[in-house]
């Protein structure tokens, strides 16, 4: 490509802009329209949990998951739970495990909303995102009901989850998943098939599957390469190996492999998978305790443990090192938005502006996780 | 039209825009404030020619020229600042005396 | 208007010895305040509130309901507001170019309304190059924008002046393109005969005439929302890219000023459509009383312009928004072309019949109600397929 | 006398603005200046009785001409330092020369009888200009055409033919 | 120069206050400043179950249109710093709504090393929304307080001494 | 003809008026009170960094370019646009529209070159 | 695909979606906006519409209270503080100070999860909006009370019964370590 | 392969090099000398049987007498995974960099250099990513102490709450 010269300049995207999710921050080099690269500038929004969690212990340290990742806080609960539960060795009851797997899928099926609804909303058309967050108002108010909070749940506990089903929660359940199928066609055909919403998409942002596993992306990121790689099937976790449910992979059917629009459809076919897991886990769940026996004060056996969980935005790994007092000695987390940001500014290198917007959206990073 | 303003009028006002392009093309050093100042010098002589055309009789000639000079006006900026353009591309400056030695 | 003054005159309104050219001054200085601020601007503003209220239904909410009855007097609040906030030129601004741009953007705005045809006599000025006038005012906005742009001093504030300048520039080309077909088969570009050569039937209007002027029409409809910085076209005030374009750094009274600009325009791309296609204020001769008349076609009109209002603000809340490059594609490699060809098949057209044909008519008008049934088919799918939504919440 | 005052305020506003472009040291003001003569000259072309002249000056000059002349000042001048631009000729010269071939003008201007037709006609210009396009004038009405085309053509490869190297 | 405070105290003066006032608590422009958690709040709150545009509030994508400054979220050090920017470039009148336990007191994470306990610590604030997250209609609440708090200034009637809302920021 | 121009001049004084009489109430109504922190340009809440006023992308320039010559193209347009009809009636539609045609061919040759010259293209690939 | 055809394809696509999602939005005119008009316009209170569960601002029965300090162990923050002290006549427990400061607290429920009694508990309510941080601390000490003691039995009491009751209510949603539970919701 | 085959494997390849492997549950992982990190790494990287080609994880933590960096390293070709550590001295530790084979080690790398003060030798950009550039200290370092204040504003917080009593439980 050769354009006339033109003086390049120096654009600050962010701290504050509407299109950053959470507080991100991107030096973009432009000549016109088109970037000449991208640094993304991360840490407003270091809250340093993982040195939170030496101070509280580990029963305390449970709230604080929540805010690692608050879209998705029930799989920041659970990998914490799961952590502490290989160390030390716990088994949770079949229905806790059924629990949490209930809470958890509805929790992605949120996520995603949120993350495909916030890429409308950065391409332009606020419709599709105010229906989507009005799709999570209806998620809030079964989760509310199930353990009493909107976004920060603190609903697992080590060795289960803290409440139970409330009686008849089942039956709304299943009322809201049969509401929620027909709305996600009508989302489609709202946006996700609109000709310029694909031409925005398509063939933006390509990552090849060697590449995404180089940068270790996650999740959706890199399934939509064409890998089919998901923790709940490949390394199966709580109760997902009584299910049956696919794994939605990007084809580049749009344009290339591995594009932000493959991204953006494996998003939305995964929540349709959801969906089906969570009818056949409420169709199944067994009767019984949801939480074991655990000590108030809390103390694993000194050691090391690392879990991965499939998370809304992929393979979160929880990395804990205890000594065997009461408050742990290291956590760290690894999180899928971390590496996910890693690889924007390879990808930005003649993108337009616009472009670097959807690039961002596509790979639904969002602060807490990158940051934490 | 009616209130005292005669030819005259128009006459002396073209030319003072006109003067004052001249002006504009001599003084200035930027090439495209000389485009600038041929514009001038060339919507002057749009005033004449419809002021002629007006007090002449109306005729459409005079129209018709007006109009054909906007159109060469038009061309000529096209290709003006093109060049300009190309001059700015190669030497990175449009000063047409520094354009001159290193042209030469 | 011309009559108006001599009745005025004759009348002696003004005194026996009154000079008529300065009645006409007055008569015409007050008409005109009467439009701008009796119309022009209350629009722009209430447009705004009915926007926000479009918006929200669709979006499944209220939108903007307790100020005033339903909210009405939104507009006059943001107004207000805006005026009471604190005015910022900032220091590395161009000061006197950064205040004058909200001046042209509005003065863009204004002059179109001299030629607005409300009605058969309801007319400020009919100018015998009445659509030209129009066409060509909107050049200052250009002006104006980039002016805003350049002066601000900001980064975000020059991209999007630059970028809506190529825009607008860019579409006035189909835009122009497109009014010709209808020029061609009225022979005039006063406002007033344009309308004169439709009809009140929809069968009649210019929409229908034939499959070029069709065709002129949606693509003059879509060129006009570029030239006015809607969406899908918004790119110069992309909120998610550029924080608020041209206008990041205006603040106050000043922003207002080119918001209700964007807003009046709205009335104004409704006024073209409707004057060149949807018969103007055409309306079936049923009263010789010519007040009466005038009032129904009073509506008439409106009626046309505010449907097409309505329709640009659902496709705002409808469709995405396209990229730069992809907006330049769509003007220069499909609407010019294809406005190209409109006109020469018009041309060809009405050289083989001068005065319409009347079958034609009637075929596209049956088109239009078919493309209108198989609409609503979709409609009434989408509202029985997506049952109404699970409320948990009882107090919905 | 409404009519006399309306034009020596377009001739202020035209001759203002023709001013600031020669005289001001600042390209981007000049260039906005530009619009302010183009105005005032629409403005004249309508006293004029020239309707459609002023629209298209509008049309081409505001809208197109001047845009581009902006685009060109934001793309080549160094705008940060706006204020450099010394005389290619002494300011002081080119005074006494233009005042000179200024009066010599006037002087023509004011002693030639010009012969003025008695009455002032005003005709819809349009269908006038159209007949004349279709008519007399349809030679170089299709050789402006060809002009155009060049000038896109030519402007075209100059730009590009930078664009290669 | 600007009439503010300055008129005396006359029925005429005030009437217009109140009108003024009952303006411009009507279009409070919000900027889009979402920091944290509480950020997916602020944007149900904007969204249709607790639609905050019924009171005229709309958000704003640049400073300065924007009236209020809702910090919602974990103010860290080093985001303060650029807050701190921001409501700087804010024109006056403005406000300052904290929402969130972190905003108004840095709530859970005064054991972090590197967070701002509290913006009132960096910009005074009118109201804070306790929650954590506060849900919308909290936040609603807290912006009708707001409201309240609007109605009782004096704009063009000479101020009284105290309570006297608006508020000129320090350079 | 005057009259209906007299309505332009009135509408031009008064949105002016009507702008600079706002003006006049803002001065009066809202407060002000400026200092350095509140003048730098906005950039998202960073101190900017480089000064905005640079050489902008030769894109944009292109553009204009092509578009200049296509309005002075539809300004020609216009009055045989108008006159078209009266020539079509007095029975020499085939002389007026060969006039037409070939105007318009020749430019839209003009918008094919620069087409197939990827000038429309916004990235352009020259090939090397 | 033809270069023509594919212009052609690429008109009808957009034409074509663009009609579909037209007509999407066109059905929202005919449906119910979701929006809840709080505070003023709606038939019943927020609060009385939100869960049990619901995890609002605190709320602490005195009566009941143990003056066991388990709740102000529990909370990871600190935001709960509590002065106990023994009477020294009457060799009693006295409550001296219950402070919570919900400006800090995070609503998580830990503190009333170890709860002996229910006494400290979440309730619905959420509307807490001040101005100023030092009115957003709870005070529901006003002068010191006689900490409650468990009895064996079921509670006599006419006056401390019900608000007994109520707070074993709140205990009985945590889920017991290993108990079974109620079978209403067990697959049919 | 079962992560202590994988070990093994390393083990012979490498010989000493690999300090020691530790069996211990749930994760067993080999300490490895700091020097070999790059070779060893590359190794496992391109090996067939191997084919660790991804560092799913890489954290450093800090025992009072040492830091520790870990390697969490998979294989999506073969589906398993190893755990490979590295000692370092607590005062002034470096090590090489594993970016060259990994290049989601660069910002993993940068944060433990961030938070623990680990420098690692050819990294392409050795800066702060969490901290702001002109913090000072490594927090997650063991003896951290919170500055007092940063650019004026105070990180303390009184609690509004005044304790009726002295006693501090
Ligand atoms: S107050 Fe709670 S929800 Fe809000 S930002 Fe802080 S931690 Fe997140
Ligand atoms: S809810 Fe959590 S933060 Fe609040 S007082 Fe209880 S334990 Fe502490
Ligand atoms: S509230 Fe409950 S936990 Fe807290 S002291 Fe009283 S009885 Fe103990």
């Amino acid at each position: 490509m050769s354009t006339l010269h033109t003086e390049e300049m120096t654009l600050n995207m962010g701290p504050q802009h509407p299109s950053t999710h959470g507080v991100l921050r991107f030096v973009v080099r432009a000549d016109g329209e088109v970037m000449r690269e991208a640094i993304p500038d991360v840490g407003y929004l270091h809250r340093s949990i993982e040195k939170i969690a030496e101070k509280v212990g580990y029963h305390g340290f449970m709230p604080y998951t929540d805010r690692v990742d608050y879209v998705c806080a029930m799989f920041t609960n659970q990998g914490w739970g799961m952590a502490c539960e290989k160390l030390a060795g716990i088994e949770v009851p079949r229905r806790g495990e059924y629990c949490r797997v209930i809470a958890a899928e509805f929790n992605r099926i949120a996520s995603h909303l949120l993350s495909v609804g916030a890429m409308a909303m950065d391409i332009g058309a606020v419709t599709p995102f105010t229906h989507a967050i009005r799709e999570r108002e209806m998620i809030n108010d079964l989760i509310e009901e199930l353990c009493g909070a909107r976004l920060t749940f603190n609903y697992m506990r080590i060795g289960g989850v803290a409440w139970d089903l409330p009686p008849g929660w089942r039956e709304k359940a299943l009322a809201y998943l049969d509401h929620f199928d027909p709305i996600l066609e009508e989302y489609n055909a709202l946006i996700s098939w609109n000709k310029i919403y694909v031409e925005r998409l398509a063939s933006v942002g390509v990552i090849t599957p060697a590449d995404a596993i180089n940068y270790n992306l996650v999740g959706p990121n890199l399934r939509a390469c064409g890998i089919k790689w998901d923790i709940r099937k490949d390394i199966p976790y709580s109760a997902y190996p009584d299910f049956e449910f696919e794994v939605p992979i990007g084809a580049g059917d749009w344009g290339k492999l591995g594009d932000s629009m493959d991204r953006y459809v494996v998003r939305i076919r995964e929540m349709a998978q959801s969906a089906i897991i969570l009818r056949q886990a409420l169709a199944k769940i067994p009767s019984g305790p949801v939480l074991a026996k655990v000590a108030r004060n809390f103390k694993p056996p000194a050691g090391e443990c690392q879990i991965r969980i499939e998370s809304g935005r992929g393979d979160m790994g929880w990395y804990l090192v205890s000594d065997g007092t009461g408050y742990p000695w290291r956590v760290h987390v690894r999180t899928g938005s971390f590496a996910a940001m890693g690889i924007i500014q390879k990808l930005s290198a003649g993108l337009m502006i616009a472009d670097l917007v959807t690039l961002i959206a596509s790979l639904d990073v969002i602060a807490p996780e990158i940051d934490r | 039209m009616g209130g005292g303003i005669t030819l005259d009028h128009f006459l002396v006002l073209s030319l003072i825009i006109f003067s004052l392009g001249i002006f504009t093309v001599l003084t200035r050093r930027n090439a495209i404030g000389i485009l600038m100042g041929i514009e001038l010098i060339l919507n002057s002589a749009n005033i004449n020619y419809l002021a002629f055309a007006f007090y002449g009789g109306g005729k459409y000639d005079g129209q018709i020229f007006a109009i054909f000079v906007i159109m060469l006006a038009a061309a000529e900026a096209v290709i003006g600042l093109a060049v300009v353009l190309a001059i700015y591309q190669n030497f990175k400056t449009i000063d047409v005396d520094a354009t001159e030695t290193l042209s030469g | 208007m011309q009559t108006l003054i001599q009745n005025l005159i004759a009348s002696g309104a003004f005194g026996k010895n009154a000079s008529p050219d300065l009645v006409a001054a007055i008569v015409i200085f007050v008409m005109s305040a009467v439009v701008f601020l009796g119309v022009a601007f209350p629009f722009a503003g209430i447009v705004s509130w009915a926007e926000r209220r479009v918006w929200a239904r669709i979006q499944s909410r209220v939108g903007p309901n307790r100020v005033g009855p339903q909210g009405f007097l939104q507009w006059l609040a943001d107004g207000v507001k805006n005026v009471c906030k604190e005015d910022i030129i900032p220091d590395e601004a161009d000061s006197p170019l950064f205040k004058l741009a909200p001046y042209l953007v509005m003065l863009a705005f204004t002059l179109p309304w001299a030629v607005m045809p409300f009605s058969s006599s309801l007319i400020l000025a009919d100018m015998n190059v009445g659509i030209l006038y129009m066409t060509s005012v909107t050049a200052l906005t250009v002006v104006g924008v980039l002016m805003a742009g350049w002066a601000s001093n900001d980064k975000w504030s020059l991209i999007g002046g630059i970028r809506s300048a190529a825009q607008i520039v860019s579409y006035e080309i189909p835009a122009g393109l497109s009014i010709f077909p209808v020029v061609m088969m009225t022979g005039t570009l006063s406002m007033q005969n344009i309308i004169r050569g439709q009809g009140w039937a929809p069968q009649h209007w210019f929409l229908f005439a034939n499959p070029f002027t069709f065709v002129a029409a949606n693509i003059l409809y879509i060129s006009a929302l570029a030239e006015g910085n809607r969406t899908p076209f918004d790119l110069p005030e992309a909120e998610s890219e550029l924080v608020a374009g041209f206008a990041t750094e205006y603040s106050g009274w000043r922003y207002l000023c080119f918001f209700m600009a964007e807003w009046g325009n709205l009335f104004i791309i409704g006024a073209i459509i409707t004057t060149l296609f949807l018969g103007g204020w055409q309306f079936p001769h049923v009263t010789n009383n010519v007040v009466a008349m005038n009032v129904l076609q009073l509506i008439s009109f409106n009626v046309k312009v505010l449907f097409l209002v309505f329709v640009s603000m659902w496709i705002r809340a409808t469709l995405p928004r396209v990229r730069i490059d992809q907006l330049m594609t769509v003007c220069w490699k499909y609407f010019v072309p294809i406005a190209f060809v409109n006109m020469i098949g018009t041309a060809v057209w009405v050289a083989i019949w001068p005065d319409g044909n009347a079958a034609m008519g009637y075929v596209m008008f049956a088109g239009g109600i078919a493309l209108a049934v198989v609409f609503i088919q979709r409609v009434i799918y989408y509202l029985k397929r997506s049952r109404m939504e699970v409320y948990f919440n009882p107090t919905i | 006398m409404l009519a006399q005052a309306i034009f020596y305020a377009l001739a202020a506003l035209t001759v203002g603005s023709a001013v600031m472009v020669a005289f001001s040291r600042n390209i981007v003001y000049s260039t906005f200046a530009l619009l302010g003569a183009f105005m005032g000259v629409v403005g004249i072309y309508i006293l004029l009785a020239a309707d459609f002249v002023a629209m298209v000056q509008l049309l081409v000059y505001v809208g197109g001409i001047l845009v581009l002349t902006i685009f060109a000042v934001m793309l080549t001048a160094g705008i940060g330092d706006v204020t450099v631009s010394n005389r290619a000729v002494g300011a002081g010269s080119a005074i006494v020369t233009v005042g000179i071939a200024a009066s010599v003008m006037l002087y023509a201007v004011m002693r030639t009888p010009w012969r003025q037709a008695t009455t002032v006609t005003i005709l819809p210009t349009t269908y006038g200009i159209g007949n004349a396009f279709l008519g007399d004038y349809v030679l170089p009405f299709e050789v402006a055409s060809l002009v155009l085309l060049a000038a896109l053509v030519g402007a075209i490869v100059i730009s590009r033919h930078e664009a290669k190297e | 120069m600007p009439l503010l405070n300055t008129l005396p105290d006359y029925v005429l003066t005030t009437k217009t206050d109140e009108l003024l006032n009952w303006m411009r608590k009507s279009s409070i422009w919000y900027m889009l400043f979402g920091l944290a958690c509480c950020a997916i709040e602020l944007m149900h709150t904007g969204g249709p179950r607790a639609d905050i545009d019924r009171f005229g509030a709309s958000p704003r994508a640049s400073a300065r249109q924007s009236d209020l400054m809702i910090v919602a979220g974990t103010l860290t050090l080093k985001m303060a710093l650029r807050t701190r920017l921001l409501y700087d470039q804010m024109p006056d009148p403005k406000y300052v709504i904290s929402m969130g336990s972190c905003a108004s007191c840095g709530g859970l994470f005064q054991l972090a090393y590197s967070v701002c306990d509290g913006v009132d610590k960096i910009l005074p604030v009118d109201v804070y929304v306790p929650g954590c997250p506060p849900r919308p209609e909290a936040l609603t609440e807290g912006l009708l307080k707001l409201q309240e708090k609007m109605m009782t200034e004096r704009w063009l009637s000479r101020a009284p001494s105290a309570g006297n809302g608006k508020r000129v920021a320090a350079a | 003809m005057y009259l209906n121009f007299g309505v332009a001049l009135a509408l031009t004084i008064i949105g002016i008026g009507f702008v600079a009489l706002m003006f006049g109430l803002q001065r009066l109504l809202a407060p002000n009170n400026p200092y350095d922190r509140k003048l730098i340009p906005y950039e998202c809440g960073e101190p900017p960094t480089g000064r905005a006023w640079i050489n902008f992308n030769v894109r944009f320039y292109l553009i204009a370019l092509i578009f200049v010559v296509f309005e002075v193209e539809v300004a020609f347009v216009y009055p045989i646009a108008a006159v078209y009809l009266d020539w079509v009636r007095s029975g020499r539609r085939l002389y007026a529209l060969s006039e037409i045609l070939i105007f318009l061919m020749i430019l839209f040759v003009g918008l094919v070159y620069v087409w197939v010259k990827h000038d429309l293209e916004w990235i352009k690939k020259v090939p090397e | 695909m033809s270069a023509v055809s594919e212009y052609a394809q690429n008109i009808k696509d957009t034409v074509s979606t663009i009609f579909e999602g037209m007509a999407v939005t066109a059905s929202h005119f005919m449906r119910k906006p979701y929006t809840v008009q709080y505070p003023d316009r709606m038939p019943v209170r927020v609060q009385d519409t939100l869960p049990f569960r619901y995890r609002g601002i605190l709320e602490v029965d005195l009566e009941i209270c143990t003056g066991c300090l388990a709740c102000e162990r529990a909370c990871p923050i600190d935001c709960i503080v509590i002065v106990v002290d023994k009477d020294p006549q009457t060799r009693q427990m006295l409550l001296s100070q219950f402070d919570i400061d919900i400006a800090k607290c995070m609503y998580c429920g830990l503190c009333s999860e170890p709860c002996p009694t229910g006494s400290i508990h979440h309730t619905t309510e959420f509307e807490g909006a001040d101005y100023s941080l030092e009115s957003l601390i709870r005070r529901f000490v006003k002068d010191p009370v006689i900490a409650y003691k468990p009895k064996k039995g079921p509670e006599t009491d006419p006056r401390i019964a019900p608000i007994l009751n109520r707070g074993m209510t709140y205990l009985d949603q945590w889920a017991q370590p290993g108990g079974e539970k109620p079978a209403e919701d067990d697959p049919a | 392969m079962e992560p202590l085959q994988i070990l093994e494997r390393v083990k012979n390849r490498f010989g000493d090099r690999v300090l020691e492997t530790v069996d211990k549950k749930p994760d067993p992982f080999s300490v490895v000398d700091p020097r070999a990190i790059v070779e060893i790494g590359r190794f496992m990287n391109e090996d067939p049987e191997l084919a660790m080609d991804c560092l799913s994880n890489q954290s450093g933590v800090d025992y009072k007498d040492r830091i520790e960096v870990v390697y969490h390293l998979f294989s999506y070709k073969h589906r398993h995974t190893a755990v490979l550590k590295v000692k370092l001295p607590r005062e002034n530790p470096v090590i090489e960099t594993v970016e060259n084979i990994w290049k989601s080690a660069n910002w993993m790398e940068r944060e433990i250099f961030d938070l623990l003060g680990v420098n690692f030798e050819g990294h392409s950009d050795m800066r702060r990513i969490l901290m702001p550039e002109d913090w000072i200290g490594h927090p997650l370092r063991k003896d951290f102490v919170e500055p007092a204040e940063y650019h004026g504003i105070s990180t303390v917080r009184e609690s509004p709450i005044i304790r009726l009593d002295t006693k501090k439980k």
